[in-house]
């Protein structure tokens, strides 16, 4: 298993968010973490990209425990988070400028700025650039880390639905190229559906996991993606029980 | 409170304002000791003092926000030879002679003019005291050019064993003050200096308007103030303790000392209170005119007059 | 268009009102007779503001001088003060209080105290300058930092950046606009400040001149004084937003976020 | 809980350090021989204080008179004005750089103007007082209309409010919370406002109290009033944080907007 | 027709905004907008609501030309606007405030309460209500406005998937209550299919309305909803051709 976690549990000022969380991710797959709001996608993230520290359990990758930081993970939050001062190129770069590979990685990322679609912007500032846009350079920011594994917060989630769908195409289109474990959060039944090889549904309070779905089918579009009725329905379905439960 | 309406609740007292040159002291004496003995109210009058906003007395007289003013020799030829004069008169002098002078400390040993070459001084920001300095040097042949003049922080005399060397000082209010406090001072008397120099300060003053509108009003307030000071002259030690109602923050043994070196000079070498003399007007005009302070003279006539002395 | 429009009116509505003002002041003294001693007639400042050109200008060289020296070392302190104060919230706490409460103690009662340590020279002035500008600049600075989006610092520590990375990444650049914002209400006072600290002790500079002018009864020339005064405090905040177009270039055209700033 | 433990800190991490810094300055008094015409003792200054409670008291009634006079008429101008501002912004775009530049006049030029026109009595220290806090009301108020939701305002236009309610219903209370940050920042320095414009001219008060003082070289006197100027400076601020709790009952135990306010 | 409008125009800054736009709706018909983003969807309805001045064209409702503000329409905006000083109640009754019958508008809106789902909310300040209770408080607002049009700018936009949900049930559940006319601006496809009788594409630039999608079915539920994928695909491609092309 490249990623693993053990009973994992954090709490927000006494009250306990995520309890007894146990998990593991194959080398190469791409699961999604599906749940209502607030039930703590994004503290599990920040636990794992070493922001907050676990309040117990342990957190392996490949098999070593880690603690804190760890140069394992590159970490996505949910809004793009381009800081407005520096130019798209100097912020996808900011890996290699705090790990002292600025050189080498400009070189990689002027090469990858038509690969993301953003040719000739290198020298924009963010506030030039479309929503789309910003949520890729945001994606070459993480893509260009040095790590093994992809922590995404809702990467879509300030996007309209067309420039949504467009993202998670491209996305699709990604996946073999960067052949990297990625850990999804989204809000979206059907993302979730169209990007995974398996979805993981969070919830109660204090959350865990209560559901797993697979899925197997390896060519995929968007006539595939509006065939999936069922699985739709019944991860639906299954989330509505829960915040009716609650 | 500028009005001088007569009546009002007090039977038929006429109200008039005077407004002091700086905060209580020995040299309004006069004015206090007539308030409280009662000699206003026998010439029916009613007498506001006000403490002014710093250096705004001539203004505030000229303005008709006040009757009768405290104020310099030196700031009312200013204000006359102001490009707009301001409409003054001088009415009296408070002392005969100049009591002021120079103070250094006595560590400093600083014996005469001729030392300040050199040395820093504090003053209070007015043209006069340079060119009154820069004529008392050069006069002792001493290189104004390098006293390092700047305006006081106020501290006075007990900035005068470190920060600077030289001060302007009052020689009935300052040095009594040190005297008391055991701050050894070396004083120069500023008419020792150059004859020109004893102007009279300070002087009571009201606007033109009043002494031509209402020279009863002028002639009963000087009489009542001139009998004041003519108490405080015979009886130092009592004028002291009525001065001291008004002027808490000062100890009483401080204005008796300061009262007692006073008293006498109120009226030194004249045969009267606050008559003043045309010469010593004349003197100092002429003395700022030479040091380009003013651009024309001023008559002493326009200046002063004593006619409003009982 | 739309903008040269809105730029030109930003210039031309105040020096209309202004103009509307300083034509009733000059109609008010001269109806009433007011004399100069009481309100110098506008016609008659402008002629001496010309007449003492010079004068004015060689004062103004040294107050300026007070100014930016004082200016400068407030914002390098408040900037230091402001990080300490980021970094460790209990100071913070500490001290937040007690930089209110100087605000509110007398000019006039701290400065024989300043000469006391500092002497007659320039460094009472320059004090008096950054005990003015010291305060805004710190509270911009330290609230900007404040308000940060915590997800950005958290993304900079997701890709490794330790504590001095965090702030020469993140929070410096991130409250440098709220930063200028204070530097801007800092660099409009600060002249002020400067003619104070001359006002209460000194040889040279406006101050300095403007009471020598009144106890003169040249009240011409106090009010030139003042309109210099004021040109000089209009130029520093000019300064501070030429600053701010060259050290942040990617706010330039953007939209201004309070339209109306100082 | 640690709300509680938050609150307690705000008051003891402050005190402890002024404490530490009194300490640190009778020391510094004692051990050098520093003289009372430089710098009194901490504990000189406290013992000035009690004996000098009544004299301090009955002139502190006075400033604090003036001061909340002068914040009234300031509040109620400042308010009017900048709705007015609000409604014309040709006539905001005027006047603004006005305000601004009326701030840098130092108060000392006006003062002889003030008490020709207002007299000795208590008006030119309201006046004082009222040019103090006008600028920071105004300007608060202002920006907070300025900042009200669009969206808002269409919302209730849609539901039929006309121009008055507009204000009425929106922008006042829309815009209250940004005016009491102003109103925190003028009352915390109307206090020394009122000092000042007594020092410039007064009887009574606390700024009088203070230049004979000062005057007699009783620095600790001095020095007991500035203590009285700093209590009282923050009570006002104490006071406008209570009428806010009263008048915007929506924002109590929200969250805290800015952390570190004034 | 209950509301039409005629060659309608709106240009920002000089540039042309909606062109030529002429749609009529029936009384007590439920029409919804779908467009991408920026299209000019608000713009439209805020011209509606007598919030900005149509450039050209006309507005008529009942056959009448109108102008400005007109009681004829109850606008909710994109978000809540409540009121944050106000208590949910005073934030209710706001139009009864503007227009001299508070005191009767308060009794309807207390009895309303309950309906709404905010039962013993009536003196809380905003804050104090979840996300889904605000945008129920708004719609009260709306609903409480003496008016025969509705018109809903994208009313569940801040929700998250499930609230949003069951928003849209419960909205289906008060259609009928409320027999109103209403005008829905929406991004999501399948609320636009779950709630209308008539779905109108805006786009292009300047927009007009492109396509329009009749819905007849009356029986209508999530199972139904579900059923519509042939409709969703139809409209997710055409919208996808739209932006495509631009
Ligand atoms: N800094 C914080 N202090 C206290 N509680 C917090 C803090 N951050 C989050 N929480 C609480 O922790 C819980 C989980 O938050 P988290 O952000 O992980 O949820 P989420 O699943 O990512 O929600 P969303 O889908 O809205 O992003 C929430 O109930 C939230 O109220
Ligand atoms: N106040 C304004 N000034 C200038 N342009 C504006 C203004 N408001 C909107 N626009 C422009 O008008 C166009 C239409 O805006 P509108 O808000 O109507 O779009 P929308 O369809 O409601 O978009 P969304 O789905 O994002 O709410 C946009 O391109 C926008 O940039
Ligand atoms: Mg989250
Ligand atoms: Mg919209």
């Amino acid at each position: 298993m490249k990623l693993q976690t053990e009973d994992l549990a954090f709490s927000f000022e006494g009250r306990r968010i995520i309890d007894r969380l146990s998990f593991a991710v194959a080398e190469g797959e791409f699961v999604s973490i599906l749940g209502p709001s607030g039930c703590g996608k994004s503290t599990l993230l920040n636990m794992l990209a070493g922001i907050l520290p676990p309040e117990s359990g342990r957190i392996l990758v490949d098999g070593q425990e880690i603690s804190s930081f760890s140069s394992h993970f590159a970490y996505m939050p949910q809004q793009d988070l381009l800081f407005p001062w520096k130019t798209i190129l100097d912020n996808v770069c900011l890996y290699g400028r705090l790990h002292g590979t600025e050189r080498a990685l400009r070189l990689r990322a002027k090469e990858s700025l038509p690969v993301f679609g953003l040719a000739g912007y290198g020298n924009s500032y963010p506030k030039e650039l479309s929503g789309g846009m910003r949520q890729r350079a945001a994606f070459l920011r993480t893509a260009l880390c040095e790590a093994d594994v992809m922590l995404l917060d809702e990467p879509f989630g300030a996007l309209d639905v067309i420039t949504r769908g467009e993202m998670q195409d491209w996305l699709l289109g990604m996946r073999a190229r960067l052949g990297r474990t990625t850990l999804l959060v989204t809000h979206d039944i059907e993302e979730a559906i169209y990007l995974s090889d398996r979805i993981l549904i969070l919830s109660g309070s204090p959350a865990h996991f209560q559901k797993e779905v697979r899925i197997e089918d390896r060519e995929r579009n968007r006539e595939w993606l509006f065939a999936q009725r069922a699985r739709y329905k019944e991860i639906y379905y299954f989330l509505k029980g829960e915040s009716d439960a609650h | 409170q500028d009005k001088q309406t007569p009546g009002g609740e007090e039977g038929d007292l006429r109200e008039v304002t005077v407004i002091l040159d700086y905060i209580v002291n020995t040299n309004h004496t006069g004015l206090y000791v007539a308030r409280e003995l009662g000699y206003y109210e026998e010439a029916g009058l009613k007498v506001n003092i006000v403490e002014p906003a710093d250096g705004t007395t001539l203004t505030l007289i000229a303005a008709g926000k006040g009757d009768f003013g405290v104020g310099y020799q030196e700031d009312l030829t200013y204000a006359l030879t102001s490009r707009d004069p301001l409409p003054l008169k001088a009415i009296a002098t408070v002392i005969q002679h100049n009591t002021s002078g120079f103070s250094t400390h006595v560590s400093k040993d600083i014996r005469s003019v001729a030392d300040f070459a050199g040395k820093t001084y504090a003053g209070w920001g007015s043209p006069a005291e340079e060119a009154i300095i820069r004529a008392c040097m050069e006069q002792a042949g001493a290189d104004f050019s390098t006293l390092t003049m700047v305006t006081s922080d106020g501290s006075g005399y007990n900035a005068l064993e470190d920060r600077v060397d030289i001060i302007w000082t009052f020689e009935a209010w300052d040095n009594v003050a040190a005297e008391l406090d055991g701050v050894p001072l070396n004083y120069m008397e500023l008419r020792q200096l150059d004859p020109r120099l004893d102007y009279y300060t300070p002087i009571l003053f009201t606007r033109n308007d009043l002494i031509e509108q209402d020279p009863e009003l002028v002639r009963d307030f000087m009489r009542a103030t001139a009998k004041g000071y003519e108490y405080a002259i015979e009886n130092p030690e009592a004028s002291a303790e009525i001065l001291h109602q008004y002027a808490g923050t000062y100890s009483l043994e401080m204005l008796t000392k300061s009262q007692e070196l006073l008293s006498p000079k109120y009226s030194e070498d004249s045969d009267a209170w606050g008559l003043m003399k045309a010469e010593v007007w004349d003197n100092y005009t002429g003395f700022m005119l030479e040091h380009g302070l003013i651009d024309r003279a001023v008559p002493a006539a326009d200046c002063y007059t004593n006619e409003f002395l009982p | 268009m739309q903008n040269r429009h809105k730029k030109l009116a930003n210039i031309l509505l105040p020096a209309a009102l202004m103009t509307a003002v300083l034509l009733l002041w000059e109609w008010y003294v001269r109806h009433f007779g007011v004399p100069l001693y009481i309100l110098p007639k506008p016609s008659q400042i402008f002629e001496t503001l010309v007449l003492e050109r010079t004068v004015l200008f060689s004062n103004s060289l040294v107050t300026v001088g007070e100014t930016l020296l004082g200016l400068l070392i407030a914002v390098v302190a408040g900037m230091l003060l402001a990080v300490v104060m980021d970094a460790l919230p209990m100071f913070k706490t500490a001290i937040y209080p007690l930089l209110v409460v100087s605000q509110t103690v007398p000019v006039i009662v701290l400065a024989p105290i300043f000469i006391i340590y500092l002497g007659f020279g320039l460094a009472p002035k320059v004090l008096t300058v950054m005990l003015m500008c010291f305060f805004p600049i710190v509270v911009s600075f330290a609230d900007g930092m404040e308000q940060i989006d915590p997800n950005q610092i958290n993304l900079i520590r997701s890709l490794g950046a330790g504590r001095l990375q965090e702030y020469l990444l993140v929070k410096v650049p991130g409250a440098a606009s709220a930063l200028f914002s204070g530097l801007k209400v800092a660099a409009t006072y600060s002249i002020s400040g400067a003619v104070v600290g001359e006002w209460l002790s000194s040889d040279k500079g406006l101050g300095y001149y403007m009471l020598r002018a009144k106890n003169g009864y040249m009240l011409d020339r106090v009010f030139a004084c003042v309109l210099v005064v004021i040109l000089l405090s209009l130029a520093m905040n000019g300064l501070v937003r030429l600053a701010r177009l060259v050290l942040l270039p990617h706010e330039r055209g953007g939209r201004r976020q309070a339209p109306e700033e100082v």
